[in-house]
């Protein structure tokens, strides 16, 4: 297993957020993790990259314990985490914001370069002088993408990139994880939006009120209406 | 059964000013000096922590307008031989008129901003006072000898009047801080810009907030200044701001009482000090950081007693 | 009768046409929202609307009187509410005093220096009756702070109530919230427009709740407004449904 | 028109001085958020240390005196990294007026500790010999050393937007500025660049203590003139610019140079006059944004 977390409990302040969250993620998977707005996907993903600590249970990457390790030592070994909140740095151009994200892999090699990513999304090429924050907000989901994958990811953590945005937008980052799945990306995608994540991974985990409800393939998430009605229907 | 929560403020108030004017018979001429000195230093806190605790706005220039008051009555009364008894009620008036105008641009900036701007007022104030209007504030070498009434010229006497003052004060302080206005200023300390949007003009409300802190500063450098019967322009200087700061901090920022008590301890303490150590603006930095870092979730911890104080005066 | 009418309204920041050429107007005591992608503009244009920003030109006229240039304590004292997306309270007072506060301000008391809040009797039962009607009359001593999102998001209507405002704006009354707390805030949002007989004017994601309670629906898009109608009008509308609910969706939701 | 030049050199090479002193200032801020009112101290120690050890190396001629101008910030660097680990490292995430608080506890601390080192008397540098005298310019003279602070300041601010806009450790600042979190979690190390920020800051008030060193006295009290001074240059250019900075600092030092000949008593009061025009018609400064 290439990230394994296991039974994490993580907290705000005073609020108990996490409720023993445990799930897997192989390498080459595309793994989804659904839920309403607020169930905690973004608290998992969080918790995995070090930004919130879990106060209980571990979280193992590549077989080691990495809770606990600051974030940047986190990323430097091999996750890359795309934020939901878009957080791309507005007064950097696109291409600055592309340049500082750039690592090499942890196997020392360099398969994206600002080239690749340029030739991925030819729009950030067309806009590489332009600040960060003149982007529209399906360019600005874009970048935060390609910056992450700057970083010579193993393993992209993938938080919402759907939200907010208009459905043809959503069409495009669609067809773009689809394309980096082709690259052997491994991805874990956290989403609202079921038939997005239908579309485009192998395996689901059903997160509600911090707790793992349901994990599967899609196919038997597909097979349980009632989970789907019960959790997900809005 | 009455538990002590149940006993209205006002009567411990009530105990503790008679206590406090009891002393009077009991201590001798230095103590007395010494207690003035305390009162007029917890004055001094409390019309800082008003801005500071209360408002939220950290003003590092709150020095100037304690030593405005004081001048104000060195300047009437040496100069212009004009009675103390009119020189000393004219010096909160001083201080709040140019606590308007200097905290009329002050509040246009909120935090840091603000901040700055306060330290860099009350400099301009010092730089005038010591040099640009030194033909009547005698410039480097202050003003001495300011003329006292018979009545309040023996220790005694002053102590007892400072108490009397001080417990005026306290009370007008005391009163406004369970009004509305000092609610929707903790109001806007919290969240300035939900505030606008429950219909608060903000800004007019901090400057008020202002002039009244700068008023009651006003008073305590007046008093100070018949007590030495001298002023300086080191009163008006960034440093001397610092004490009530330090004291605000470890009374306790949140109460009225805590400022007062924290800095008389503080004036104690220097005194305490200054017999070993020619070095007590070291003592006061370490103290400072110390007191800073030691607030566990920020001074926020303090502020949860509150409600509850608030709740057992109702 | 018209109570509010933004004309023209236009709003950039740096190259980014936030706000853009937008014009609606809204009924006395209509229920309407607007509904549009994350980044539309939809809190913008509530920004425009209070003053916390100024548009770069256009118009917002409420009851007669054009809105802009005037701070927002003024505007708010003209009779809008708002309420926030995050919420929005002051942490460090009490839910009694978070009231209080909005209540004082609104009759004008906010300055007042030597009566105590506690010996505004007639003020104090309005926050009484408030609480009660936001359902937070049993956890009025608490630190607003400390209240669950929900609660927190109670209070903060219980805020823009207390103003007695002509219009109320709520900006994603029901974000992050479980779908009992949900439940329970659109209840409360339609107990609020028959009670208190405000105008509202709310965003919403959740277009169960848009649906299932407003009367009119106006669909935001990059700045720009797309459409404006009743919901059967929006759901049927070809290009709404192209550019934001997809087809199939937006009938099944409209059913549901 | 003689009179002008001289005073306009004389203002601009001050103004240096102060932007050597703002742009570290502003930095801090950019990247913690934290206004450091220690900068004035940790500019006198500068100075002092300049005034007393950095004096050793003059005997060395220029190369003794680059040394020195580089050896001093080096020490009051080091001194803001103790600082920066040991106590500014807690506050980051605290409310503001904590912050505020340490470093004014900071400030008191040090110049206090400035004066158990050195004492209360005054101190001056002797200049460089290939730095000493005048040279003539339109008919008058003008100190060499003037000239010198004057080419130094240009030279620092293009290396500093060089530094800042051209280079991946510029972008890494700037990005966290907008967002240290973020930055972190692309693997990058912010607290090392915080660190980094704060010590290259702290270099920058040692460097403008020592270049003040051997144009006029030292003493105790240049701490708060100048930390005010610099206050005054920040809100006018505004907080976190860095053309700002420039901008500001070379305006106060050239208002306060000609204040001297219109109003020689109250010549430091007109810094502050133009900050408060500032705050009337540009709140957030002349090249500083409006807080949302």
């Amino acid at each position: 297993m290439l990230l394994q977390v296991q039974d994490i409990h993580t907290y705000y302040g005073l609020s108990h957020i996490l409720f023993g969250v445990s799930l897997e993620v192989d390498r080459g998977e595309c793994v989804c993790l659904v839920g309403r707005n607020g169930a905690g996907k973004t608290t998992t993903f969080k918790s995995i990259m070090g930004l919130a600590a879990p106060r209980t249970g571990a979280v193992l990457w590549k077989g080691q314990p990495i809770q606990g390790n600051p974030p940047f030592a986190i990323a430097r070994s091999g996750i890359g985490f795309v934020p939901e909140e878009r957080a791309i740095f507005p007064d950097l151009t696109v291409w600055e914001n592309l340049d500082v994200a750039h690592k090499l892999g942890t196997d020392g090699r360099s398969p994206w370069t600002v080239e690749r990513v340029y030739e991925i999304f030819p729009r950030l090429e067309e806009r590489k002088n332009q600040m960060g924050g003149t982007l529209s907000g399906g360019e600005q989901q874009m970048l935060t993408i390609a910056r992450t994958l700057m970083g010579n990811p193993d393993l992209l953590l993938l938080d919402e990139p759907s939200e907010g945005l208009a459905p043809l937008i959503v069409d495009a980052i669609g067809e773009l994880v689809l394309q980096l799945k082709q690259e052997d990306v491994t991805i874990l995608l956290a989403e609202q939006n079921l038939h997005f994540s239908l579309a485009v991974s192998e395996r689901a985990y059903v997160i509600d009120d911090g707790r793992i409800q349901f994990s599967g393939t899609t196919a038997e998430l597909e097979a349980h209406p009632e989970i789907i009605q019960k959790y997900l229907a809005v | 059964m009455q538990t002590l929560r149940t006993i209205p403020a006002w009567t411990w108030g009530l105990l503790a000013a008679v206590a406090l004017a009891g002393l009077s018979f009991v201590l001798g001429e230095f103590q007395l000096i010494l207690a003035s000195q305390m009162l007029i230093a917890g004055l001094f806190a409390m019309s800082l922590n008003i801005i500071m605790g209360f408002g939220g706005m950290v003003h590092f220039g709150h020095a100037a307008f304690y030593g405005l008051g004081a001048y104000t009555v060195a300047i009437l009364a040496k100069n212009y031989n004009i009675p103390l008894w009119v020189a000393l009620p004219l010096a909160p008036v001083v201080s709040a008129a140019l606590g308007a105008v200097v905290g009329w641009f002050c509040v246009r900036r909120v935090r840091l901003y603000f901040s700055i701007l306060t330290l860099a007022f009350g400099q301009i104030l010092y730089v005038i006072v010591l040099s640009v209007a030194a033909d009547f504030t005698g410039g480097d070498n202050g003003i001495h000898g300011i003329p006292v009434p018979e009545i309040i010229s023996s220790a005694r006497n002053y102590y007892l009047f400072t108490l009397l003052i001080f417990t005026l004060c306290f009370v007008a302080l005391f009163i406004i801080t369970k009004a509305p206005f000092v609610l929707t200023l903790r109001a806007i300390r919290e969240n300035a810009e939900r505030a606008q949007f429950i219909g608060v003009d903000v800004r007019r409300h901090q400057l008020t907030t202002f002039i009244i802190g700068s008023f009651f500063a006003g008073i305590a450098g007046g008093l100070m200044a018949i007590l030495n019967r001298f002023v300086g322009p080191d009163m008006l200087f960034w440093t001397t701001s610092s004490e009530p700061i330090l004291g605000s901090l470890m009374g306790g920022m949140f109460s009225l009482t805590g400022p007062a008590v924290g800095a008389a301890l503080l004036l104690g303490l220097h005194l305490f000090i200054s017999q070993y150590t020619e070095f007590w603006p070291t003592v006061l930095g370490i103290l400072t950081i110390i007191v800073v870092l030691a607030a566990p979730t920020g001074l926020v911890g303090l502020t949860d007693d509150l409600p509850r104080a608030a709740r057992s005066a109702e | 009768m018209t109570i509010l009418s933004i004309e023209h309204l236009n709003k950039a920041f740096g190259g980014l046409q936030a706000t853009n050429d937008v014009s609606l107007s809204l009924e006395q005591g209509e229920l309407s929202a607007i509904i549009g992608p994350n980044g539309a503009g939809k809190s913008t244009l509530f920004n425009l609307i209070t003053g916390y920003h100024r548009p770069d030109s256009g118009r917002v006229i409420f009851n007669g009187r054009d809105l802009i240039g005037l701070p927002p304590h003024e505007i708010v004292r003209l009779g809008i509410g708002r309420s926030f997306q995050r919420s929005n309270i002051f942490p460090r007072l009490t839910v009694f005093e978070n009231v209080q506060t909005a209540v004082l301000s609104h009759y004008q008391q906010s300055g007042h220096l030597w009566r105590g809040t506690s010996r505004f009797g007639k003020l104090n039962e309005q926050v009484e009756r408030i609480l009660h009607s936001i359902g937070l009359w049993d956890k009025r001593a608490r630190l607003g702070g400390k209240l669950a999102l929900g609660d927190q998001k109670r209070l903060e209507m219980g805020l823009a109530l207390a103003l007695e405002p002509k219009l109320l704006l709520l900006d994603e009354p029901t974000a992050g919230m479980s779908s009992e707390e949900t439940a329970s805030t659109v209840a409360l949002v339609k107990q609020i427009s028959d009670e208190f007989k405000v105008t509202l004017l709310f965003t919403e994601h959740d277009m169960a709740v848009v649906f299932g309670i407003a009367q009119t629906i106006h669909v935001l898009y990059y700045g720009g407004i797309v459409a404006s109608g009743k919901p059967q009008e929006i759901a049927d509308n070809p290009e709404v449904q192209k550019i934001y609910l997809g087809e199939k969706d937006a009938k099944s939701r409209f059913r549901g | 028109m003689d009179t002008f030049v001289i005073q306009l050199l004389g203002g601009l090479s001050k103004g240096m001085i102060l932007f050597v002193l703002a742009s570290g200032l502003s930095l801090i801020f950019g990247v913690m958020r934290v206004i450091n009112f220690a900068h004035g101290s940790l500019y006198m120690l500068g100075a002092f240390l300049a005034a007393t050890v950095g004096a050793q190396f003059l005997g060395m001629g220029p190369s003794g005196f680059f040394l020195m101008l580089l050896l001093v910030p080096l020490i009051v660097a080091l001194v803001g990294i103790v600082m920066e680990t040991t106590l500014f490292r807690r506050i980051y995430t605290k409310e503001h007026l904590l912050q505020l608080l340490l470093t004014y506890g900071l400030t008191l601390l040090l110049s206090d500790v400035v004066r158990m080192i050195w004492g209360g008397e005054y101190r001056t540098l002797r200049q460089p010999d290939f730095l000493r005298g005048g040279f003539e310019i339109v008919g008058r003279k003008f100190p060499i050393y003037g000239l010198f602070v004057l080419i130094i300041g240009p030279l620092l601010a293009l290396g500093l937007w060089y530094l800042l806009n051209r280079t991946r450790w510029g972008r890494i600042i700037r990005a966290a500025v907008a967002n240290p979190d973020m930055v972190s979690a692309l693997g990058i190390n912010v607290r090392l660049v915080m660190t980094g920020v704060f010590a290259l800051g702290c270099f920058l008030a040692g460097l403008g203590g020592a270049l003040v060193a051997g144009q006029s006295a030292v003493g105790l009290g240049m701490d708060v003139n100048i930390i005010v001074e610099a206050f005054a240059v920040v809100v006018v250019g505004g907080l976190g610019s860095f053309g700002g900075a420039l901008l500001g600092a070379l305006l106060i030092g050239i208002i306060l140079s000609f204040g001297i000949l219109v109003w020689p008593g109250g010549a430091q009061l007109l810094p502050f006059a133009a900050m408060a025009l500032v705050l009337i018609a540009r709140p957030w400064g002349l090249l500083g944004r409006p807080e949302r």
